[in-house]
Formats: structure tokens, C-alpha cells, sequence
């Protein structure tokens, strides 16, 4: 089992879930976050006073899947979450040991 | 102290007082109008309704209430700018001499006279503010203003108040239901036509996409501001502390908001499953709203059911607006202007002397619609004139990009909770290190 | 202006303005019951806390007014529902003549009498919000509210200040420490038995779990609007613009919250580690209802003197009701019970004419215990008679389910600052895209 | 009612609501004051603010009030402590007959002046709070506003307006542009310069790091309070229900507050690039704190000119005071100390009789330096004593690491938006179940 | 050495926290995150709109821990964060190559 | 290609983002975290009731990079986030499968 982390512009999250849904996912966690990058930030001011806002607002979507649905995942986030400028983000693929549902105990795929 | 200096300082004493109260109106509306927009927007609106009152002291002082109150036609008054021309105030009636005579009714100084028409002025603009709210740039916004109480207000405000055509025709607006309430109605009305809807409110096939507000605290504690602004804004309306007048309309005003908060809680509990607080505030603001012209001249018993109807109304109103993809946020045209002319309307049948329903027969009822129809028409030809005008100049509408970004960070480049909210805590933090 | 005109014109206007204030009071109440609650429940909260002067303005114009101040027996009043009834107010005294003779010490319209008295009667029911605060249903509190207006506010109210046996008896409560506060507090405190305590409030082993409110900043502005509505509540109660009078209460109203604030300052201070600002503020609250019922008779002396027990007083009382396992999430019953009791009784202490420190003996003392206890045991009666009899209807408590989530949630379907806290941002970011 | 009777109601009637609109600015300011600040500090602030009134309640009462208008020498009142010492008030002028001859000229209770005059002193001492804001000790400033309330600003007062050598001389500053914003002003920058920047807001190399308020909407509202408020401070300040007076200051008032509030949009969006909403507030605050000195006697144009220079002042000063590493969180020495003597020298070339620009030659300007500078050398040393004083017994400053983790948890061991900010909400999660 | 990951729900953090203790972890991160799944969510009506709430908040509890614990860990949150119904959430366990104290730049097990 | 994060005190973000890009990196993320281990909270009272502060705040440094210099990365981390005393906070390393960046659909280290 792999677990996909896709980090992309807070206001295409909508979409990009229903890509995924359409492969086939049926669960996602997803978490509010900073990022920083290529995308540069704009300038505040403040009392006259500038700063940077480096550190720009994205969301990061967690989905643990099953191996043969990998590169459909990546494909449906590729396709909803590109908007062609800087600071479209990323999508990290890594390996999961095991996937627990907690409600059944459930292991493995089955628990996806 | 002779009797009569005692009644000029009673009257101003009561005067200044209401006036302060409807100018805290203005904070009433600050929150009310960034609490019920989102977090992105809120300096913006903060900002829109802090500075209009600034804005519409400067238009009122140089013009606009010359045109509204100097002498001058029936159909606008044409002296007293910058509050100058001659003035004997508080001299009053036949022995006042001055530039103001449609003011002669009321024995306060004319300072004191020009702060209370200002409150009411304000009270225009501001509602315009809420409607607009979360797409309109800030300076169209503060133009727009200008020419509202410089020159829209006042025209309006002179047919009904001022000595012009209106009044003399026996239209009967106590405290401001079509003159101020509509005619802020009817301004923020083109505003949002010519503006369009936010982005994303409106979905493929009718749907309608919420935008909650962001902050219900400040949307109770503006409505109770705005509450309270009433028993300044009505019952000051007297322009003089006549004990048994003020009592009476304080307490109409109170039992038609009453009335109203309880209709439109029913209401919404009834016909939207829950008892949603936007509905419960925006129906006690509809029975102030449509008290405020008959107040002086209707029974507690007919307030009760003036602010009941309010209640109803407005819930219709804003599921209407929806509907008719008109985007109005803050629910200022539900309030302000469909309960701005039932109010006026509802002059023609419940006031006791000349109602319908006190055997008054059609006469005044018809006065009312005329003056509804004759000051809506007036005011949405002149502001659409305004809002072209600012569209193909300056523009109106922030580009999309900011739109979805917030004005906050476009217009002002400021956020209203830095550090609070996750948005910025990062970058503050990284700032300071 | 004549001279008797002018007296009814200054009382009116200082009537009014004073009534204005205490209306005021139901933005400080719903800003500190809010900010000292959870985020989950604020719209709820806010909501119960902004309905209630509604449902308090129909229950008292409909019944309570009658019953309160109606000519009846010295039990209860039993004229002038709805305002109804001969009146031929401003007139004063012997020149009274109408149905509601106990107000006739006032020279102030009908009208004026009844939104005056109509602000206390709501700031009876609001008290009863904070403490029965995020666990009791929507519909239940306005049920209770309602009766409590339109009933046993009245009836206890009656007995002190509408001609009833108390006020015969010599029992003395100026702005009502025990007519509005102690009412309030009983009522609220059948209510906190009733219900029980929040979830998780009282862990195993006499555990307290604090609840930390959301806003302090809401609790900080809600107390001093409550703090200024008081120069509303006490010299209001004159009800008559009498200068010497006036002052001497407003200022001892002040020394009083001063003392209280700084008192309960020292002991949170002293006895829990640090100035817990929920204890300042409800210092402060302590103070000004300890000193509502002696304001007018007491020197400013005694008034540092009666805040400063106030404020001890409170955060002992606090401490006392967690330990008994009241849950009272706002301090209502250390405020409004506690010391409403003791401002009531502190008139037998240290009033001027009559108290035991001024040579008065032990009568007004007794008197006062008198009228402490009978308010008390009837207004707790009547309250869970009521209580009762909503629970076994149509249940007072909210589902353990929603309780966790939140009431705003389960009974407005809203959230307070929809998109500022994380909760809401994503449903409503993907609602509108 | 007898005529003098009447003038005593009106004038105390009058005295008794303005000096509630000026109570109510302690609201103000604490909105402003944790608004411009941030999250992490907002109960301590709130605390700061609110608990100041209730401590210069107890100074003035104690000392202040004796010291300021007690009669005595040109340099100090030394009678009337505890509001104790003959007084036949109202009785006015030279039927006068009691310790408080420098009062003399109000015909008002003695306790509405004391209340009157009390509240003014309130906000002396609330101006510190905001300047010295995010670094201070709580205890010590309590301890600081002891001393300003009860010495520092009494001694001050009297010499303008107790009696005293300044007022003596011709100074004119008539609602206190000196007298309160000034001192108040003078006292902060010794607090500011003092206590030294916050940690991280100087970086290397001159840098100056923004440390944005948390929460725009209190500001706002804060300010908005505080505009409110200034229609009590200023009209009040006649103590009188003076019509013709009242009425034109409050005009006065406004027009200078809306010009200060233009001017510094204009300035900021022009200078800075975008129109900065703290800006665009500190310069309504600006306006108003420089129309304080000379609002009665100055022309309607004159208060929109002096209003117009105040805005600009202000942006210029936020800005010279971070160029010279002067720490001030939200703007306090801008608005109170530059405008405070801005208002006042402008009364020597404003003012319609004496002014430079009347005709009046330099005599009146040249007193309003002297009493400028006077008033601002006495505060500021003795405000640098006590200080110094507070430094070396019990510390002004918290530590680095408490004023990195934040003052509410360090101080108060509480937070202002527990459950709302991220922070809090786990932890009283964990607490609770 | 592994990381395991637990989307659970808020209110049983405090239970969840304990029972880790309890297996000897002592230290964790937790993030405040929101998740889609199986479990629908309600909705809510905003002036007569409505609009479906589908994320619905989770709390994620990350633990570094030794291969050893890592059944007792996952057993100590399928006991105390079960409740049986719908969105009880998952556990994840993945592989760690490092884990690094900052403190003591210690590393390995004896970083945990 | 490797993941690291790393888990650091908040007031120390600007200058481990300054240190990582001095190493050569040009994106991470960053998410608000609570976190709990041997740094013991401190005790906060309201009304008179004590309760004890034990998740403190901390941030969270994602970073994808390359193998090769996963070791100065964490070299960088170890010296800008280290004060000395309990809760600096830990750096986890693990293994990624595969980066893309979304708005170009590269792949591999040149998506990094
Ligand atoms: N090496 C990285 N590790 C972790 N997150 C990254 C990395 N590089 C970029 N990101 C994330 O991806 C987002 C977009 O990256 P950015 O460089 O701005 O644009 P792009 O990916 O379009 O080149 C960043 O805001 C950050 O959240
Ligand atoms: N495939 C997945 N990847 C990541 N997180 C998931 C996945 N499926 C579920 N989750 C998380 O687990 C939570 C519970 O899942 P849900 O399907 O609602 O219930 P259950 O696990 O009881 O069947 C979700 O809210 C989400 O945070
Ligand atoms: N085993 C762990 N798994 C995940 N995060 C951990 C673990 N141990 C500690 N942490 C994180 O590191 C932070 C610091 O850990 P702590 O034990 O307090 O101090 P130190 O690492 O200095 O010994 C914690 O607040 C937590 O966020």
C-alpha cells in the first residue's frame, strides 16, 4: 500500500477531491498548511512597516491507497490541481507498512 | 433660565443625545457587515464603514444639506452650503429668519440641526456598504458615497423633509423609512446589479452557494447597537424632548422589533428547519427599519403587527434575492429596502389619523406609494448614473484574483486577525525572529 | 413651557435616556455569557441572549406589566394587560388617577413607566442565559423565559415594588439587588440544579475541569457596557431627573464596582495564584449588584465599603459552587444571587436612615431577611415548577451527542466564526468552488 | 420646579450622560488597545484596561480630586481628599461656599463633578496601558496608574484647571488636550523610552519589524467607542446644558475627527501605498484628541483644518517614532502626546478671540507653549521617577521568555480565545474528557 | 524504527494519548486535521442555503517508535479510539530511516 | 529521494528555513503542530480550577530533497533548533517513492 500526499492551492481542494473520488478513493485526510517555494509571497504592510508573507496557504491531502491505483491518483491530482503558475505544489509518493481501520480492526487493503 | 431658553436646551439636550446615539449607529452596522462577511474581507468592510461616516460629514457639511434643507424649489434646496447664509435658530416657526425654513419646526441651533440630519445621512451610505460588500473596490466605494450624501440623499431627502414637492403632497415619513432606509436601499439595489454577484455564490442550475459569515458576535453585538441606535434615530426624530411623543415612539419602536424578531425566528424555524440567527437579527432590524416611518402615528397594537409582518417579510426577501441571483451578503435590501417601503406603505394603513384601516380611506395610502415610487425611481436612475460612471472611470470590481485572494490583502494589504487566524501567525512569527 | 411641563419633559427625557442604557445592558450580558463560553456554543448562547429582551418585551406588555404594576391585591396586580386601562399619566400622586397607581410616584408618560420598567424586567430573564448556558435546548429557554416575564418576575416584583405586601412592610430595594438580581439568580439557579452540569464539568473525585471561555475579549467589552448600563440601572431609578440624587448614585454605583474590582483582583490574586481577568470582570459585576438596592440611602463610604465585600464575596462564591458541583459557566450565581442577597441585606446594615451601623437597630434588618427569603423561596418554587414542567414536556437538555459538538451545531445549524476557526474553513472553501 | 432648580437638572442631567459616553471610552480604548496588539497578550491588555478605571476610581477619589481641585496654592490643591470638606454645590459662582472654589463656575452636585471630572482622569490613565503594551507588568502598572491618577495628573490639572498658576496666566486648553491627552501622552513616552521596544521589533541596521494587531474588528469598534465618547468629552466639558455651546462642539468635534480620519487615509494610501486601516483610526483619534483644546472657540473650518494637520501629524509621527526606536504597539504617543500638543498650540492660532490667525497677536500662543512645555517637563519627570522607582523595587519588565510565550499565559495563566486559536483547543480537549 | 500515524477522533485524543503512554511512548505530535470518509456529514443552513459539512474534524497523533512496540501501539488506539460507528478513522505505519534528536543530536532508537 | 521532517519550536522557523536554504533548498512545507514528550507544560487556572498545559505548540518542516544531501539538511536543522533544553523537537527521515511537481508533471529530483 502507498500513501499519497498532494499539496495544492487551498480552492482547488474541492475538485481535486472529486478526481480522486472518481478513481476509486474513498477516504482522505486533509490538513491546512504553510508553503514555501518558487511562488513568492506578496508584501504587507503594516503602520508603515513592511514584511514578507513567505509562507503561503495551502492544503496538504493525505490518501492512503492501493498500489494499482498509484498513477490514476497522481494522474487525477495532476490534472485538477494545475493552474500552470508557480506554487501549483507537489504530489510525494511513499510505501505504507500496514493500514489499520480502527472501527473493525480491520488490516491491509481491506481497511482502505 | 427663562421657559423658553429652558425648552431650546431641553429640546438640544434630547437632540445632541439621539444624534449620538444614531451616530453610533455606524458601529451598529461595522460589525454587523464584517460579521456576516468572511474573515478575508473583514478590514475592507471595517474599513468601508468606518470611513463612510467620515466621508459623508465632509459631503453633507459642503453640500449636501444645503440641497436638502436650504431654501430653494420643490424639487432641491439651493443655499446654505458649508453651513453658511443667514440662521436665527433656535428661533422657530414664523419668527425664525434664515436659510433653513424647512427646518423652522424644530428651536435647537442649527449645529445641532445639521449633526442630527448628518446621523441620518450616514445611516444612508452606510447601508449601501454591507450590500456591496467582499467585491467592490474601496475607492469607488468612498466615491460613491460622496455622491450619494452630496447629491442623491439630499434630493430625495428635500422631496419628502426639506420643503419640496413630497411633504407638501401630504407624504407622511417620520423618521425615515423611505428617506433614509430606501433611499440607502435602492442605492445599494444598483450597486449590486451593476456590481454582480461574488464569485462562487451562484452555482450551474439555480444553486446557491452559502458564504457564512465569519463572526456572529460581531453580527448580535452590531444588531444591538443598531437596536439601540433606534430609540435615537425614532423617538429623536421629534427634534424636542416632547415626553409624551418620545415615550410613546420608543415604545413603538421597541415592540415592532420585538414583534419582528420573533416573526422571522418563527418563521426561519418553520420553513428553514432551524432557527438560524442571520434571520432572527435581520428580522428585528426589518421591524425597526419598517416601524421607523409610522412610529409617531400608530398604536403599540399596530406596531406589534407592523414588526410581525417585517419579521415575515424579510425572511421571504432575502430567499427572493437569492433566487433572483441578486448577492447581497449582508441582507441590506431584505432589511433596509423591502422593509423601507412597507414601512412607508404601512403609514397609509395603520396610521390613525388618515390610515385605511382608521377609515383614512385611499387617499394617503396613495400619497405613500407615490412617494415610494417617485424617490425609489429618483434614487436608482441617479445611482446608476454614479455606478456607471465609477465602473467606465476607476472601476468598481476588484480582479478576481484578489476577490478569491480577500480585499484584505489587495486593497489593504493588512489582515483583520494577524496571527489569530493560522493565515498569518507563520509569517508574523517569521518577521519578528 | 410651564414649569410642571418642564419637570415632565426632564423626567421623560431622563427616563428614557436611563432605559436606553439598561437596553444596552442586553449587549453586555450576551458579549460576557458568550466570551465566558465555549466557541461551539457561542451562536446559541449569543441567540438565547438576543431573543430574550424580544420574548420579554411581548410577556411583559401582554401580561407581566399588569401583573406587576396593575392595582390588585398585595399579592399580585390584576390591571392593565397590554397596556390597557385608565391612565391619565404624567400625572403624579393624588392627581393619579388610572390603573396603575404604584407607579404614581413618577411624572412620566404611561409609555415611559412601562419601557423603563420593561429593560429590568429583561435583565431578569437574561441572567438566567449565562448560568443554564451550553447544554439547555433553544425552544425551552424561551419557554422559560416567557414565563418568567410574564409571571413570576411579576408577581415577586409586585410584592416589593408594585404596591405588594413587601414595600408595605417597609422592605427596601431601590434598583432592585433582589427584584431583579435575586429573581434572576433563583430562577437561574432552579435552572442549574435541574439541568445538571455540563459534560465533563465535574470529573471523579470532586475533580473540576475549568472550561475556558472562547472570548475574553467579548467578556472584557461585555462587562463594561454592563458597567455603564448600571448609570442607567441605579440613577435611572429615580425616575425623576432630580439632580442631588442622580449624582450621589451614580457615584457611589461607581465606587461600589471600583471597590469590587479591586477586591476581587487581590483575592484571585492572592488565593489562586494570579489575576484571572474572569474574576476582575465578575468583581466588578459583584460590586455593582451588591450596591443596586442600597445606592440611594448609603454614603460613598460604605458604598467602597459594600463593593469590597462584593468582590470577596464572588470569588468564594465561585469556588463554593464548583465545589458543590453547580455548573454555572458564567458566574451568574456568584453575581446576581450572591449578591443580590447581600446588597439587599447590606441595606439593613448600612443604610443611613434606618441600618444597624447607623443606629437603626435590627428592624429594617429583619424586614430586608424578610424579603430575601420570600422573593427567594418564591421565585425558586415557581422556577422549577416551570423547569419541570418544560423537561417533562418538551425536554429542557440537548442530546450528550450534540452537547459534544456544539450547540450551534445541532440547534441553529451554524457555526460562529464560520471559516476563522479551521473547523468550517474546508466546508465552506469547497461549498463555494 | 423653579427655574435654578431647572437649570441644575438640565445642567446635571446634561454632566451625568456625557460623563457616561466618556466612561464608556474605557471600552474604547481597551478595544483599540488589544485590538492593535497581539493574541497572546489580549487578556493582559483587556486586564490593563479595565482594572485602570477601577484603580483611578479609588486614586482620585482618595487623593487626586483633593490635590487637583482642592482649594490651595498656584501649584496644588491641598484640600477635599475623600470628597470630604464643606461644599453648598450646586450653588454656583460666588454663592459658592466649600473647598472646591476652583469648581465654582458649574452648578452641578458635587458628586457629578467628581464623577465628571473622575472619568477624564480615567483616561489619562488608560492612554499609558496601550503604549506600554506587550512588555509591562501588571502589577506595576497598576502601581503606575496609582500614582499618575492620584499625583501626577492632579498636580497638572490644577495648574490649568484647579486654580492653578497656568490657568491663571490665560491657558487655554478647554476639554483637556493637555490636561489629559498630553499628560497621559508625556507619561507613556517615559514608560515607552523607559521599558525599551519589544523584543524583535528593532531588528539590525534600523529595520523596523510590523507586529500586526490580532483583531481589526476591535480596533474598529474601539475606535468607533471612542469617537462616540469624545461627544461627551468635548460638549460635556461645558458642564452645562449650555445649547448654543453643546451644539457647536459637537460639531466641531465631528468635523475635526472626519477630516483627521481623511487626511491620514489620503497620507497613508499616498505614502505608504496602500490605505492602512490603523492608520486611517489613529487619524480619526488624531483629529479628535487635537479639536479637544480649542473646540469652543474655533469656526466649523478651522476644526476641519485642524483636523486635516492632525491626520497628516499622525502618519508622520508613527513613522518618526519607529525611526527613532520609540516602541509604542498602537500608536498612543502619535494620537495623544503630538496631538495633544498640537490642539492645544493650535487654540493660539485658531482661536476667534486671541488667536494669531484672529488678530490676536502671539500673547495666547505663547502661553499655550509655556503651558505646554510645563505641563509636559513636570509629567515627564515625574513619571520618569516613579518609573525608576517601580524599575528598582519590583520591576516594570517580564521576562524575554514570558514575553515570548506571551503575557496571558505568564501574568494571568489564561488565554483570550482558549478553544478558538489552535492553541488552547487540545489541551482543554484533553482536560475535559 | 516506525512512524505510526492515527487519524482519530478529537474527543478521544486524551484517551488515546494515555493508552500510548502506557505501551511506553513518550513522546508525540499531534495536528488538527480534517477528514473525509465513510462517515457523512451533516448540514447546515446559512440564510436559507444550505451546504453539506464533509470534512469533519479528526486529530492526527504522529509516533516515532522502536519495530518492537509497534503491534502494542496500534492495539492501544483500536482499543481506546473505537467506538464502532462510522469514521472511527485508520492507523498508518510507514518506515523511518532516522530519527534525530535536536537536543542531544543523538540518533536511533535512543532519539525516541 | 528522501523526506525529512523535522519538528522544531515555532520561534525558531525563520532561521531553520534560512539554514535549509543555505544547504539548497528551495521548498518545504510547513504545518502548526501540537506536540507532547519529556518538555513538561506548564499549569493554567480558570476560575479557581487548575488544568495543565500539555500539548505545546511546535511547527513542522516538510522537506522532499535528494539523497545526497539529506545528511547537511539535518546538520542544518540540528544547529538552528537546538536550544539545549527539553522539547527542541526531533528530525524523522524516511523514503519517498516518487515526487511530482504539479505544474509541470516532472518527475524524480527535478521535481524537488
Ligand atoms: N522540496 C519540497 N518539500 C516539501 N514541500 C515542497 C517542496 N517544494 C515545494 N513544496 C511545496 O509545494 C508548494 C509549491 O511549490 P513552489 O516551489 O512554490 O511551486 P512549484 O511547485 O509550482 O514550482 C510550496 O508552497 C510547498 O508547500
Ligand atoms: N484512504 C484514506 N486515506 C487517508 N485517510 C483516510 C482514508 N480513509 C479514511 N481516512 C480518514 O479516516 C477517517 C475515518 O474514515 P471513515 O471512512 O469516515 O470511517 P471508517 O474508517 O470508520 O470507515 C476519515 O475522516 C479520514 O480522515
Ligand atoms: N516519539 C515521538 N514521535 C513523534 N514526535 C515526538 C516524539 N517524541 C517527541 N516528539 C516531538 O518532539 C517534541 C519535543 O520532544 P520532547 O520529548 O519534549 O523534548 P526533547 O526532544 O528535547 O527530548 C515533542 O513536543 C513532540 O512534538
Amino acid at each position: 500500500m502507498k500513501k499519497l500526499e498532494a499539496i495544492v492551492r487551498p480552492h482547488l481542494l474541492e475538485e481535486v477531491k472529486t478526481a480522486l473520488q472518481e478513481v476509486g478513493i474513498v477516504g482522505m485526510t486533509v490538513t491546512e498548511v504553510k508553503g514555501f517555494g518558487r511562488q513568492k509571497g506578496h508584501t504587507e504592510t503594516y503602520r508603515g512597516s513592511e514584511y514578507k508573507v513567505e509562507f503561503l496557504p495551502k492544503v496538504k491531502i493525505e490518501v492512503a491507497l492501493g498500489d494499482e491505483i498509484v498513477e490514476q491518483a497522481v494522474e487525477a491530482v495532476l490534472k485538477t490541481a494545475k493552474t500552470g503558475k508557480f506554487g501549483d505544489g507537489k504530489v510525494f509518493v511513499s510505501s505504507l507498512d500496514e493500514v489499520v481501520r480502527i472501527r473493525t480492526a480491520e488490516r491491509g487493503e481491506s481497511a482502505l | 433660565m427663562d421657559p423658553v431658553q429652558t425648552k431650546v436646551a431641553l429640546d438640544t439636550l434630547w437632540v445632541v443625545v439621539t444624534a449620538c446615539l444614531v451616530f453610533f449607529m455606524n458601529a451598529g452596522f461595522a460589525l454587523l457587515e464584517s460579521g456576516l462577511c468572511q474573515a478575508k474581507n473583514a478590514v475592507n468592510i471595517l474599513a468601508k464603514n468606518f470611513i463612510v461616516f467620515a466621508v459623508s460629514s465632509l459631503a453633507f457639511w459642503t453640500l449636501g444639506f444645503g440641497l436638502m434643507f436650504g431654501d430653494g424649489s420643490p424639487l432641491v434646496g439651493m443655499k446654505g452650503f458649508f453651513l453658511s447664509g443667514a440662521d436665527n435658530s433656535p428661533a422657530m416657526a414664523d419668527a425664525y429668519q434664515g436659510v433653513f425654513a424647512s427646518l423652522n419646526w424644530t428651536g435647537v441651533p442649527l449645529a445641532a440641526k445639521f449633526f442630527f440630519q448628518l446621523v441620518f445621512a450616514g445611516t444612508a451610505a452606510t447601508i449601501v456598504s454591507g450590500a456591496v460588500a467582499e467585491r467592490i473596490k474601496f475607492l469607488s466605494f468612498i466615491a460613491f458615497s460622496f455622491f450619494l450624501v452630496a447629491f442623491i440623499y439630499p434630493v430625495g431627502g428635500h422631496w419628502a423633509w426639506g420643503g419640496g414637492w413630497l411633504g407638501t403632497a401630504g407624504f407622511k415619513d417620520f423618521a425615515g423609512s423611505t428617506v433614509v432606509h430606501s433611499i440607502g436601499g435602492w442605492a445599494a439595489l444598483t450597486g449590486v446589479i451593476i456590481l454582480g454577484p461574488r464569485l462562487g455564490k451562484f452555482g450551474p442550475g439555480g444553486k446557491v452557494n452559502p458564504i457564512p459569515g465569519h463572526n456572529m458576535g460581531f453580527a448580535t453585538l452590531g444588531t444591538l447597537i443598531l437596536w439601540l441606535g433606534w430609540f435615537g434615530f425614532n423617538p429623536g426624530s421629534t427634534m424636542a424632548a416632547d415626553a409624551a411623543l418620545i415615550s410613546t415612539i420608543a415604545l413603538n419602536t421597541n415592540m415592532a422589533a420585538a414583534a419582528g424578531c420573533l416573526a422571522a425566528t418563527a418563521v426561519a424555524w418553520l420553513a428553514l428547519g432551524k432557527p438560524d440567527l442571520s434571520m432572527i437579527l435581520n428580522g428585528t432590524l426589518a421591524g425597526l427599519v419598517a416601524i421607523t416611518a409610522p412610529c409617531n402615528i400608530v398604536t403599540t397594537t399596530s406596531s406589534v403587527i407592523i414588526g410581525t409582518l417585517a419579521g415575515v417579510l424579510v425572511v421571504g426577501a432575502v430567499l427572493f434575492f437569492d433566487r433572483v441571483k441578486l448577492d447581497d451578503p449582508v441582507g441590506a435590501l431584505s432589511v433596509h429596502l423591502v422593509n423601507g417601503v412597507f414601512g412607508t406603505f404601512a403609514v397609509g394603513l395603520f396610521a390613525t389619523d388618515g390610515g385605511l384601516f382608521y377609515g383614512g380611506g385611499m387617499a394617503l395610502l396613495l400619497t405613500q406609494l407615490k412617494g415610494i415610487a417617485a424617490v425609489g425611481a429618483f434614487t436608482a436612475a441617479a445611482s446608476a448614473i454614479v455606478w456607471y460612471g465609477l465602473k467606465l472611470s476607476i472601476g468598481i470590481r476588484v480582479a478576481p484574483e484578489e476577490e478569491r485572494e480577500g480585499l484584505d490583502a489587495g486593497e489593504h494589504g493588512m489582515e483583520a486577525y494577524a496571527g489569530l487566524t493560522s493565515r498569518a501567525s507563520m509569517n508574523v512569527a517569521a518577521a519578528n525572529m
